[in-house]
């Protein structure tokens, strides 16, 4: 049994129309002979068989359209024709390209979307300082910055300020003990007279003290800028604030041998409050000439502070705590304070250094004069 | 016309009836969608594949075309390697990338078919070129059809290979059509031979439905190329039986056309003239077909039985791999 | 070191490789009595020979197929078209020979050959004699394309090309042959498949190749100027492309400026970009930027050609808008 | 006003200063600044918020007397304005 099919006679060719049978059942057939005309796009094309025998059927009548392969008609005897199989060829897998994430309407760089998520910020609630005000990684980590989580953005600054300070400055350092009990009982005393809103902290006359040091001395308030030292341009004091989630922070408090006292407190109150709330503006952090350090009542005796680029003096005040003072000759309890001085050796000398420090005593000697 | 000796005519006999059966079979095989893409068929030209194959050495170069089943046959490459290649089995002679016009075979120096026309034309001239720079005596023929004429790269190859005297036998099997259109209706000049003459060529036309005179002006052509007398040009005027491939309506010609040309058919003509010799009975006859029929079926089943090439070969041979470095 | 032309240090290499393999020769168009369209190959029929130093008729197809004929025959031959845009001719057997003969035959057959062509414009010699189509090539699988820009490369990447089994292509931008500078003495064979880091920066990485490398070098310095420090990259490969090295930069600086002369649409700047948008998407600050031709037929006065072939103030703007408010 | 409202009192105001710090595992006896890491300057808005909304008004020289958070509410109640 032979079967006669519908040939492939092309390479893009799926169907055929037989036009015309050629033979009729009970017809010999001869290996090649032409038995059928069959209509392509091309026009109409001779078929010949590729079996010999006897036709038995026409299974298609002429004028229908079916597809390559179908079987047309049927021989008999002359050997059987062997059913092959065609080769299925794997259809190349699609390749599926991931979904977009879901974008927020915010022009975000892909980057700083990353890192928002990363530190749970909302990017929607910032304001972009990248191109066409997109917001960059920078905008999201100051924002995180914020954040009561400490931010990893702000870790890294002050690793690579502080590192920077110790393989480019040459620092040498002082300390000097200063009996502060005069200064304390006279805003005390201050205090008692003022409602307790106005009243003053101890730091605010220790950083008036130095305010009244870098005036006499403004080497100490000196920037290092390419290879030589700048002079200061005002008495701006960076002031450490230690922020409950970690890091530090230290803004600058503007002009601080200026104004009251009471007005000196309430720009430190200020600039505590916005500071730990992370309100601070990137201006704040730039300009301080010099950096007072404080660790406060919880501190240690003293404190040997790492200068900020590009200053080149840090004062550090370690605790004020109680200490027996000699007086004329007698042995007295007086509240002290360590006050330490580190600065660089390529703009001020130890000598200088010493003289910086007795001056802020002196200041402490005479605190209505603050 | 020297004729040949008895038992190289029964070998060409043998080869011709060897190279219609295959390629009779593969027209059949394409009807049943076991081999796709573009066939062109040999039938009607096998007498100057016949004829000219046997007269190369190891050495010497082939460079075919797309009608290059009778070439790479006769030039030594298995009836299984070809079958497979046209199945795209990984067993072909080409890995089953070629297919029907991309048949390679560095061991015979077959350097493959090529589906642009004249493409191969250059390579000829090169192959040739490195066999001059290097003072070897080989020879290379490049195949190619009278469509090829009309290409540019048929006068830069020409020019190119008079001007350095290169040892190349440019063969046009000329059948009278380029695809769909007849000679006179695509040449303004339709002798190819005074193009290479005037491309500085020495040419020749010889019968291609006769297998010993292809036998004959090959032989000469070949010796004077060996010799280094510079390049050669045969046109061989022959004639395809069946159509340009398998999905040609052969509007372009008229079926009377096709039977004189079928009259003077190559191997029921030289059949005949080896009967009048008394070197051939129906026997003999018989025990041709018998061989070749088993040769192709042979073939056929081992085309059918090798595998598919893996698809995470898929990048393998785009480049050369080198020593790790 | 000894002070030398990019024109001269590409001599040097022709000169080595025909001394070093007999199997090296040269053929193209004017290439030995005439010295080489750009006199590259000046004095070198002289010292060779008309064997090894072939003029060839003005028939690329022809020569180039000869080319690879010969190359499959043994040889190791260096052809020189005029310049890509002549190739075009020869097209066909670069892409359907050269290129695809090792896979299409079954890995049977390789094609050791090295193809140097002229490119891009900035000579006023008009739209026919300015193409930069390197792209066309850098396309194909099967060759290797490669654009040397320094003279160390122009000295040192004919012989490494000439080592590779498969098809090489050169590109030597024309406006780079009168380049002038120092090669030290030893200077050798260089890699092919890495890109270079040319000025090392943080903010912003520019990628370029060939004759685009001067103007980039001098972007990157007006940028330095204006406290943006830009890493540039030459990516001396167009293919394959050196990604670990182009990932990596963006990957530092987090934004990209591609400057290639070819014209935008489907150029080699739109490629890497893609897969820049692949590699480092969560990299990315700003959108890849690129500076490239306008999509004109390179016009012959000199004002227009300038006005169209990208220079270094649309570089060094493309790099600032990267930077958006910083 | 018992002592208990004082203390919510007291730890509503020390939450605006502390936001982040979890005052319910307070211990009452430990000095507020060791256990919440507040300096001076918390401290003393601490007592101004006190004074503020609890209307006592704490001199420095009884901050000895308010150190622990039992202290403060036992300070703050014992002065605190009694209604009516």
């Amino acid at each position: 049994m032979a079967e006669f099919r519908m040939p492939s006679l092309g390479a893009d060719m799926e169907a055929g129309t037989l036009v015309q049978w050629l033979v009729k059942p009970g017809d010999r057939v001869q290996r090649g002979q032409v038995i059928a005309v069959v209509e392509t796009q091309k026009g109409a094309i001779d078929v010949e068989s590729f079996e010999g025998g006897v036709v038995e059927a026409l299974l298609v009548e002429p004028g229908t359209e079916v597809p390559v392969g179908t079987t047309l008609a049927r021989l008999h005897d002359d050997g059987d024709a062997r059913p092959v199989a065609t080769p299925v060829v794997a259809a190349p897998a699609a390749t599926s390209t991931p979904a977009p994430a879901s974008t927020a309407t915010a022009r975000v760089s892909p980057r700083a979307r990353k890192r928002a998520s990363e530190l749970g910020v909302d990017v929607h609630a910032l304001v972009g300082t990248g191109p066409d005000g997109a917001i960059t990684t920078d905008d999201v980590e100051r924002a995180a910055g914020s954040k009561p989580s400490p931010a990893d953005g702000m870790r890294q600054a002050i690793a690579a300020a502080m590192s920077r300070s110790k393989r480019e400055i040459p620092h040498y350092y002082l300390w000097h003990a200063i009996d502060l009990e005069p200064a304390l009982q006279w805003m005390e005393a201050g205090n008692e007279r003022l409602p307790i809103a106005a009243r003053l902290l101890p730091a605010v006359l220790l950083l008036r003290a130095v305010a009244v040091a870098v005036k006499q001395l403004p080497e100490f308030g000196s920037a290092w800028v390419d290879g030589r030292a700048v002079p200061p341009a005002g008495i701006h004091l960076g002031f450490a604030v230690s922020l409950r989630t970690g890091g530090l922070v230290n803004p600058a408090i503007h002009d601080c041998e200026r104004g009251t006292l009471a007005d000196l407190m309430e720009r430190l109150r200020d600039v505590t409050a916005r500071a730990r709330a992370g309100g601070l503006r990137a201006s704040e952090y730039a300009d301080g000439v010099l950096t007072v350090t404080s660790l406060g009542e919880l501190g240690t005796t003293g404190v040997l502070g790492v200068i900020h680029p590009p200053q080149t003096a840090i004062v550090g005040f370690g605790a004020i705590t109680p200490r027996a003072w000699v007086v004329g000759d007698a042995v007295v309890p007086r509240r002290v304070v360590e006050v330490s001085l580190s600065a660089d050796h390529r703009v001020t000398d130890g000598v200088r250094g010493a003289a910086f420090l007795r001056t802020i005593e002196r200041a402490l000697q005479h605190p209505e004069d603050l | 016309m020297t004729t040949l000796d008895r038992e190289p005519a029964l070998q060409r006999l043998h080869e011709m009836v060897r190279m219609r059966r295959f390629e009779e079979k593969t027209a059949e095989l394409y009807s049943d969608g076991k081999i796709r893409g573009f066939l062109h068929l040999y039938v009607g030209e096998e007498a100057i594949a016949a004829g000219l194959m046997p007269l190369l050495g190891a050495q010497d170069n082939v460079v075919s075309t797309y009608r290059e089943h009778g070439h790479a046959l006769a030039r030594g490459v298995t009836a299984r390697a070809v079958m497979a290649e046209m199945f795209g089995r990984v067993d072909g002679c080409s890995r089953g990338r070629g297919g029907s016009m991309h048949l390679f075979s560095t061991a015979h120096r077959f350097w493959g078919g090529n589906a642009i026309v004249a493409g191969g034309l250059p390579l000829a001239v090169g192959l040739a070129l490195a066999d001059a720079m290097r003072g070897r005596s080989a020879v290379t023929v490049c195949f190619f059809g009278d469509g090829a004429v009309a290409e540019g790269e048929f006068h830069e190859s020409l020019n190119l290979a008079a001007l350095w005297r290169l040892p190349v036998l440019f063969a046009c099997e000329n059948n009278q059509y380029a695809m769909g259109t007849a000679l006179e209706r695509y040449a303004a000049q339709p002798d190819p031979c005074r193009k290479a003459e005037a491309l500085g060529v020495p040419a020749r036309r010889v019968d291609g439905m006769d297998v010993e005179a292809v036998s004959q002006a090959s032989a000469e052509l070949i010796a004077a190329v060996r010799e280094g007398q510079g390049p050669r040009f045969v046109e061989f005027a022959t004639y395809r039986f069946r159509a340009h491939s398998m999905f040609d309506a052969q509007l372009y010609r008229s079926k009377d056309e096709v039977e004189r040309w079928r009259e003077r058919d190559p191997i029921a003509s030289f059949e005949a003239r080896l009967r009048q010799r008394g070197w051939i009975d129906d026997a003999a006859r018989a025990a041709i077909d018998a061989a070749v029929a088993s040769e192709v079926d042979d073939a056929v089943a081992f085309a059918d039985a090798s595998p598919w090439e893996p698809v995470e070969q898929l990048l393998r041979d785009v480049t050369t791999p080198r020593a790790a470095p | 070191m000894t002070t030398i032309t990019y024109r001269e240090a590409v001599r040097a290499a022709l000169v080595d490789a025909l001394q070093r393999d007999d199997r090296v020769f040269l053929v193209g168009e004017d290439v030995g009595r005439y010295g080489g369209t750009y006199a590259v190959s000046r004095g070198l029929l002289e010292q060779f020979g008309p064997e090894r130093i072939r003029d060839a008729p003005l028939s690329e197809s022809a020569f180039v197929g000869a080319g690879i004929g010969a190359a499959i025959g043994g040889m190791r031959p260096i052809v020189e078209i005029m310049s890509v845009n002549f190739s075009m001719l020869a097209l066909d057997q670069i892409v359907n020979t050269a290129a695809t003969l090792r896979h299409m035959s079954g890995g049977q057959v390789s094609v050791p050959l090295v193809i140097r062509m002229a490119t891009g414009a900035g000579a006023q010699l008009a739209a026919q004699h300015s193409h930069s189509l390197e792209v066309w090539y850098a396309h194909v699988p099967g060759l290797r394309v490669v654009a040397p820009a320094t003279l160390a490369d122009a000295r040192g990447m004919l012989w490494s090309a000439l080592q590779d089994p498969d098809p090489v292509i050169v590109f030597e931008h024309v406006a780079l042959y009168n380049d002038k500078g120092e090669l030290p003495e030893g200077a050798g064979a260089v890699d092919l498949d890495r890109a270079a880091v040319r000025r090392p920066g943080r903010d912003v990485t520019l990628i370029t190749y060939g004759g685009s490398l001067p103007k980039v070098l001098a972007a990157a310095q007006t940028l330095a100027e204006r406290g943006v420090e830009a890493e540039v990259v030459d990516l001396r490969s167009l293919r394959p492309l050196d990604d670990a090295t182009i990932t990596a930069s963006v990957r530092r600086t987090h934004r990209a400026v591609l400057v290639d002369e070819g014209w935008r649409s489907c150029s080699l700047a739109a490629e890497i970009s893609a897969r820049l948008m692949e590699q480092c998407l969560y990299d990315l600050e700003a959108p890849v930027a690129r500076v490239c031709s306008e999509e004109v037929p390179i016009p012959y006065p000199r004002h227009l050609e300038q006005a169209a072939l990208p220079q270094p103030e649309r570089i060094v703007a493309a790099a600032l808008a990267t930077m958006g408010g910083r | 006003m018992t002592a208990d409202t004082t203390k919510a009192a007291i730890l509503t105001l020390l939450g605006r200063i502390t936001p982040d710090s979890d005052l319910s595992q307070l211990r009452g006896d430990v000095p507020l600044r060791d256990e919440l890491e507040i300096d001076s300057m918390d401290f003393l808005n601490l007592l101004i918020a006190v004074a503020g909304e609890l209307h006592v008004e704490i001199p420095e020289r009884d901050y000895g007397k308010v150190l622990s958070l039992d202290a403060l509410v036992a300070y703050v109640d014992a002065r605190r304005p009694r209604a009516g």
